[in-house]
């Protein structure tokens, strides 16, 4: 009996003791193909064609001839490949007498976008460091308007403006256009800017003030080095804001600055004549090629910018 | 603490609101030239707020701040003569360490051998030299509270507002800190004025401390005083670790009956005017000043208790017991080997106890 | 003791209030003047050119007797809701998807992310021409042998908004994905562990416990949404035109019609008043909360 | 900072602006396909080889998009040389702006009044006797287009006028066509309803509506018949899921359709898909009921500029704008029909030439943007809208709002 019983007691142990070196062991497998990982990676997947799509109907349209384009399906590949409609919505495509295709609107949106984007920016942060540092009586009330501002349709704005910029003297003239987009990017700037200074610590701002720096000192010594994130996020947005605008554009500069989008309108809306869809397309590629290659480029840091602009309230 | 004549810092009835909520209470405070006062209290008494005002970086809603006689309520914090070091350290992460210590003398525009000889003298003195050159990224929060230190240091001026500065490092390099601290102000014997939460920072460096609470000043005294005849419940409660007993009763006849048990308070240095006082009262009595008695009542007053919690320190104990229904501790030497409910009598002297007034908290 | 030298109220914080002017003065001058400016107006006969002869409430009245206006609103409110919804949940999804330390991160979220770099203009036409019937998915559809398959979203009265849906859902979500992935990323790893640890299901740590740690994110976001919903205007031009009929008919399209197809200055201006007015009663007690229930510090 | 200043310098050296030379003329239009800036050309050439600039400002897009533009810089002190316009109460404001050059004097010396055929055109220029454009051409809308193959292979002759089409629709649609093509955009669709107004009501009627603004005979017995046969129409098109007109036009052409009521600009499409008129397709002026065509049209309008140079310059484009050399080369580019009785156009085609002989024997109307404000031809656009793409309304429906919106109109 007493054998039994310790045969019993070590029979258990051992099996513990077996137990122990069959059981889990090391890192817990996780298989590769796993539910989880399929509904994710499945559901990424769908999304990103639904968002590939349409670009790759633009750049397969662009490559065909017209003929292919009345035949098949815009989803098929090209059959043969030809870079002609690149070419004419680049340097040939008319407007009105014009024919130059693209190529002249470009170097206007350069003309239009980079003061534009400068201005806005200069001075939307410094609004934004003023009301996240230096709130005085008041700033809060003007930052609560402009939020405002962010809501009126641009196009009930149009005719007052031209009233004011004619009283300036300002009318047709580029510093116009600018002041525009300086002021219509101010809400959403703004906002970004104030929330990215009120997440920076507090206490620096007190430290440089001990230190003897005064409001441009602070500015330009202490936060605007610190700032390149939010700065990304606020060049992107405009960037792609100015470049695609097409409404300001038209309505306050005169023809010889129209940006690349009145000529992309002007070649995609001919509304008479045959509908040359593969010079559309390429037109089309073309006027978003820039603010695409920001993208491209600066995405990291934009998510940055934006965690830093927008996360904290 | 010897030169009481020159004020370095007053603060003259001073208040401040934030819509209508009161942060600060008129507060009136004088630091001597040279002194290291301890602005101590729970957060949200009002003690940084109260730093920042004399700093300059916020305004006060009524009185005035004199910094060396000089009325700089308005002046901006750069006019005041004054060095500040910040909690998270506020070191500008896009300079160098050297940068960090140069930006304020650079701003007062000071010439380049000037500037120079004053970040040497400080990095001298922090023992930081080695690392001028970094960024502030690249150092351990030690160093980086040195550099903050330093920054202060180089302005050559003779009021330091320190906020809760050693708050953000972990305890041995705080308890370190805190002794350069201290060497620092020996050596430099500047006016100090240093904001925490930590009374054993308060204690261990402060000349005087002030004890704020919903930004009033509830004590203003040497860390002596303060310990031994804090002015209310508040100061008595918050000063003291573990904290000091209470235990609550009638006084009558120069005795407090505490749940039954009479403690004669006959010894006891009433505050003037107060010898013949009798109410309900509250007695206070700090762990350490309990005695565990050998046999022999060496105490005016004395006890039998049962243990009910030990708490071994190493150094000493500290044990839970009851006396007249109140929870009470006491520390005793580790060498007694005390064991949760062991016998024992305890004694303490009224004497060196504090009396409250149950009502309004404040002593008698 | 010396009270000289008491700066003046005016002069405390100059630099910054010298900064701000630009600021101030948009507010002021464009934001709020252009606005009151419009408002009077409104209440005119202007037709090509502002003039000011008063004729009481009579454009309001024409503006809700007429049925495009109505068709306008109706389908505002229908978009308004179904985008924000759409947009705040596709984009949380992804992002939280994102958020799983997935592989080629960085490739979906420029995927996500891309179309945002194009104009409303670019979108409406790409998507008009994908939705086309005649030789976009439905004819591909159909060449795949289901001969009665119907796709036909712009060209169906009933259907035409979510045509409009899908268009500007493409164009806008990879921001709003964006932005509450960078909200995600804030959230302090602690919570995930605490949560695990509790054996919290993920959907309810991201329902109950996340989402609410979120609010600023959810504002900014929503600031960003409404705003480019009040104005949608340039999409509905260039992918639908109104139509079919008047089915895709927007508020600010009706004002821009207003203004300088049909020239009637007045006529617009009492529809972008009533905007405003949606707008304002939308925003002030939102305003109220953010800046007015509690205070900084 | 540098960093800073070097942007700033190069932003200012961006934004200098091109020396501009005198005579130049800026003139902004929304003639921006094929044939149409073909057209333009000709103005373009003639005025150059007089020895001026032609600065060319076109916005494609169509009058929405470029009207805007036009008024803004007009009323935001910088005009342009010269702008196209529908002529008619479009610019009307501005000309009482006085912000319009006067051309009467050079009209009278040059008798503008004498060869301008028909006169009305001129009389939409005419604000208080003086004259403010230049009428450059003549459209009509009143053309029903039908293709021969589309009948052929319903099995039905092909119809003559409006009824006879009616009644094929059924078996047009039998064959798996549809009856009629049309766009979906807004004009199409008042457009339409215009042609079928002429036609079935009348131009009696149709005067007392567009001119005299008669809202009892808009809602009245005539029009009632007008708002049936558009009814009627609304069931032939059901199927034509098209946005453009010319898209519309391709299914008349390609025999998908059986027709399409469209403008004489459809003409352009029928040639380029090189169709003979009678053999390919007809043409039938005021759907073969009522053969009377409206004659609307575009005109040039001369902002002021203060300046004696630029105006001088504006005066010369204006009189060569009406001049029989560049009408006959313009109006042959752009498919439309010269404002001069006295020109020959030896180049057009049959249906042109029918549009000439009803222009000659002077069945014509003027056009709806002669009579009725942007404001009014809007309101009935976003009626005719609803209407043309929906069952909901019913004709009575229609027609009670439309008389509603006549009454209304000023």
């Amino acid at each position: 009996m007493t054998d039994t019983a310790l045969d019993i007691r070590a029979s258990a142990g051992s099996q513990a003791r077996a137990e122990a070196l069959t059981g889990p062991n090391g890192p817990k497998p996780r298989p590769i193909i796993s539910p989880r990982n399929i509904m994710i990676y499945g559901t990424l997947f769908v999304v990103s064609v639904y968002y590939l799509l349409p670009l790759y109907v633009m750049i397969m349209t662009s490559v065909k001839g017209m003929p292919e384009i009345r035949m098949g399906n815009i989803f098929s590949p090209p059959l043969e490949i030809t870079f002609q409609p690149w070419v004419k919505a680049w340097a040939e495509a008319c407007t009105g007498l014009n024919c130059e295709g693209l190529s002249r609107g470009f170097w206007n949106s350069v003309r239009i976008t980079i003061p534009s984007v400068i201005v806005s920016i200069a001075i939307a942060s410094v609004n934004g460091y003023a009301l996240a540092n230096w709130r005085f009586k008041g700033a809060n009330i003007f930052f609560t308007i402009l939020i405002f501002g962010a809501f009126v349709p641009y196009q009930v704005m149009l005719y007052p403006i031209v009233i004011l910029l004619r009283e300036a003297g300002l009318y047709g003239s580029l510093t116009g256009l600018v002041i525009v987009h300086t002021i219509f990017g101010m809400p959403i700037l703004t906002l970004l800017f104030r929330n990215y200074f009120s997440s920076l610590p507090e206490e620096l701002f007190k430290a440089a003030r001990v230190d003897g720096a005064g409001f441009w000192g602070i500015y330009f010594k202490i936060m605007l080095p610190m700032s390149l994130p939010i700065f990304v996020v606020a060049m992107i947005l405009q960037i792609t804001g100015i470049w695609n605008d097409f409404l300001f554009g038209v309505v306050y500069t005169r023809p010889e600055n129209y940006p690349m989008t009145v000529q992309l309108n002007n070649i995609v809306n001919s509304v008479q004549g045959v509908k040359e869809y593969n010079v559309n397309m390429a037109a089309t590629v073309l006027t978003g090629l820039v603010p695409l290659i920001v993208y491209f480029v600066s995405g990291k840091l934009f998510v940055r910018g934006i965690a830093a602009g927008a996360v904290k309230g | 603490m010897t030169d009481h004549a020159i004020t370095s810092v007053k603060v003259n009835d001073v208040s401040l609101n934030f819509g209508s909520v009161e942060v600060l209470k008129q507060l009136n405070i004088d630091v001597h030239q040279g002194e290291f006062l301890v602005l101590l209290g729970p957060s949200g008494c009002g003690k940084s707020t109260l730093l920042n005002c004399i700093a300059g970086l916020l305004d006060v809603s009524s009185g005035q701040i004199f910094i060396n006689n000089k009325n700089v309520t308005w002046d901006e914090p750069k006019d005041r003569g004054i060095g500040m070091v910040f909690q998270s350290y506020a070191l500008y992460p896009q300079m160098s360490v050297e940068g960090n210590l140069s930006f304020g003398l650079k701003n007062a525009r000071l010439p380049k051998e000037e500037i120079q000889k004053r970040v040497a003298r400080a990095a001298e003195i922090l023992q930081i030299e080695p690392l001028l050159a970094r960024k502030p990224m690249a150092l351990s929060g030690g160093q980086r509270q040195r550099v903050a230190i330093g920054r202060a240091l180089v302005r050559d001026v003779d009021v330091f507002l320190f906020d809760e500065p050693l708050s953000n490092l972990d305890a041995k390099l705080r308890s370190d800190l805190r002794v350069e601290i201290k060497r620092l102000h020996q050596r430099l014997k500047n006016t100090m004025i240093y904001v925490t939460h930590d009374q054993i920072e308060a204690m261990t460096l402060a000349d005087r401390i002030a004890i704020m609470k919903e930004g009033i000043i509830q004590q203003l005294d040497t860390p002596h005083a303060i310990y031994n005849k804090p002015v209310n419940l508040f100061v008595a409660g918050f000063i003291g670790s573990p904290s000091m007993n209470f235990l609550e009763g009638e006084l009558t006849n120069g005795a407090v009956d505490v749940g039954g048990t009479s403690v004669s308070v006959g010894r006891y240095g009433f505050e003037p005017g107060n010898e013949n006082w009798s109410g309900r009262a509250v007695l206070g009595v700090r762990p350490e000043h309990v005695i565990v008695l050998n046999g022999v009542d060496t105490q005016p007053f004395s006890f039998d208790a049962t243990i009910e919690i030990v708490e071994p320190m190493g150094a000493d104990t500290i044990a839970w017991t009851t006396l007249g229904g109140h929870s009470f501790t006491f520390r005793a030497d580790s060498e007694l080997n005390l064991e949760e409910g062991q016998k024992i009598r305890l004694g303490f002297d009224p004497a060196r106890a504090s009396l409250f007034d149950a009502v309004s908290g404040e002593r008698i | 003791m010396d009270r000289a030298g008491r700066p003046n109220q005016l002069f405390r914080n100059l630099n910054a209030k010298i900064a701000s002017i630009p600021m101030v003065l948009t507010a002021v001058v464009i934001f709020t003047g252009a606005t009151l400016w419009t408002v009077v107006y409104s209440f005119t006969n202007s037709r090509l050119l502002p003039r000011l002869e008063f004729v009481g409430f009579d454009q309001y009245e024409r503006l809700w007797s007429s049925s495009r206006w109505i068709v306008s609103i109706q389908n505002i409110m229908i978009y308004g809701t179904l985008s924000l919804t759409f947009s705040l949940v596709i984009g949380f999804v992804l992002a939280a998807f994102l958020d799983q330390k997935v592989r080629f991160e960085n490739t979906f979220r420029t995927i996500f992310l891309y179309p945002f770099a194009l104009s409303f203009i670019v979108t409406g036409l790409v998507w008009q021409w994908i939705l086309n019937p005649e030789f976009g998915i439905q004819s591909v559809v159909r060449s795949w042998g289901w001969e009665n398959f119907v796709f036909d979203p712009l060209y169906n009265q009933s259907l035409v908004l979510y045509g409009l849906l899908i268009a500007g859902l493409w164009q806008g979500t990879g921001l709003v994905m964006c932005l509450m992935l960078a909200g995600l990323r804030g959230i302090d790893e602690e919570i995930w562990k605490a949560s695990r640890v509790d054996g919290i299901p993920v959907w309810k740590t991201y329902l109950f416990i996340i989402i609410p740690m979120m609010r600023p994110v959810f504002i900014t976001t929503l600031v960003l949404i409404a705003s480019g919903i009040v104005r949608l205007y340039d999409l509905v031009v260039a992918q639908t035109s109104g139509g079919p009929g008047i089915a895709s008919e927007v508020p600010a399209k009706y004002v821009y019609d207003s203004l300088f197809l049909r020239q009637n200055l007045a006529q617009g201006f009492a529809g972008s008043t009533m905007m405003l007015l949606t707008v304002l009663i939308v925003l002030i007690p939102w305003a109220y909360l953010e800046f007015g229930g509690k205070k900084r510090d | 900072m540098k960093k800073f200043a070097v942007a700033a310098t190069f932003a200012a050296a961006l934004m200098g602006t091109t020396a501009i030379h005198a005579t130049e003329l800026e003139v902004t239009h929304w003639w921006t396909s094929g044939g149409e800036a073909a057209a333009v050309a000709e103005f373009a050439r003639a005025f150059e080889e007089a020895g001026y600039t032609w600065i060319d400002g076109a916005i494609a897009g169509g009058g929405g998009t470029a009207r805007p533009v036009m008024i803004s810089r007009i009323t935001g002190g910088d005009p342009m040389g010269a702008t196209q316009f529908n002529h008619g109460r479009q610019a009307e404001e501005l000309v009482e702006a006085g912000l319009m050059l006067d051309l009467t004097e050079v009209a009278e010396a040059e008798g503008w009044r004498d060869f301008i055929h028909p006169t009305s055109l001129l009389d939409s220029c005419t604000l208080d006797g003086r004259i403010y454009c230049v009428p450059v051409n003549i459209h009509s809308w009143q053309w029903l287009w039908l293709s021969h193959k589309a009948f052929e292979d319903a099995g039905v002759p092909v119809p003559t006028n409006w009824d006879e089409f009616a009644a094929a629709a059924p078996a047009l649609e039998a064959a798996g066509k549809i009856p009629l093509a049309m766009g979906n955009q807004p004009w199409q669709s008042s457009g339409a309803f215009g042609v079928l107004a002429i036609a079935i009501a009348g131009s009696e009627a149709w005067e007392a509506v567009n001119i005299d603004k008669n809202a009892d005979v808009a809602g009245g017995e005539e029009y009632a018949r007008v708002f049936e046969a558009a009814a009627a129409a609304r069931e032939f098109r059901k199927n034509s899921n098209v946005q453009d007109w010319n898209q519309a036009t391709n299914m008349v052409i390609t025999g998908q359709a059986g027709g399409q009521i469209m403008g004489d600009w459809a003409q352009g499409e029928f040639q380029v898909a090189g169709q003979v008129a009678g053999e390919d397709y007809s043409c039938l002026p005021g759907l073969g009921v009522n053969e009377i065509i409206s004659t609307g049209g575009d005109a040039f309008y001369f902002p002021k500029l203060n300046d004696p140079e630029k105006e001088a310059a504006q005066l010369a484009l204006a009189s060569l704008m009406v001049s029989p050399e560049v009408q006959v080369a313009f109006n042959l580019k752009k498919g439309s029909l010269p404002i001069r009785g006295d020109v020959d156009l030896e180049a057009a085609n049959d249906c042109m030439k029918k549009g000439l002989e009803i222009l000659a024997g002077g069945n014509i109307l003027p056009d709806g943007n002669q009579t009725l404000s942007p404001d009014t031809q809007g309101q009935i656009e976003d009626l005719m809208t609803e209407f043309w793409s929906s069952d909901s309304i019913s004709a009575e429906d229609a027609q009670r709002r439309y008389a509603a919106i006549i009454a209304q109109a000023d």
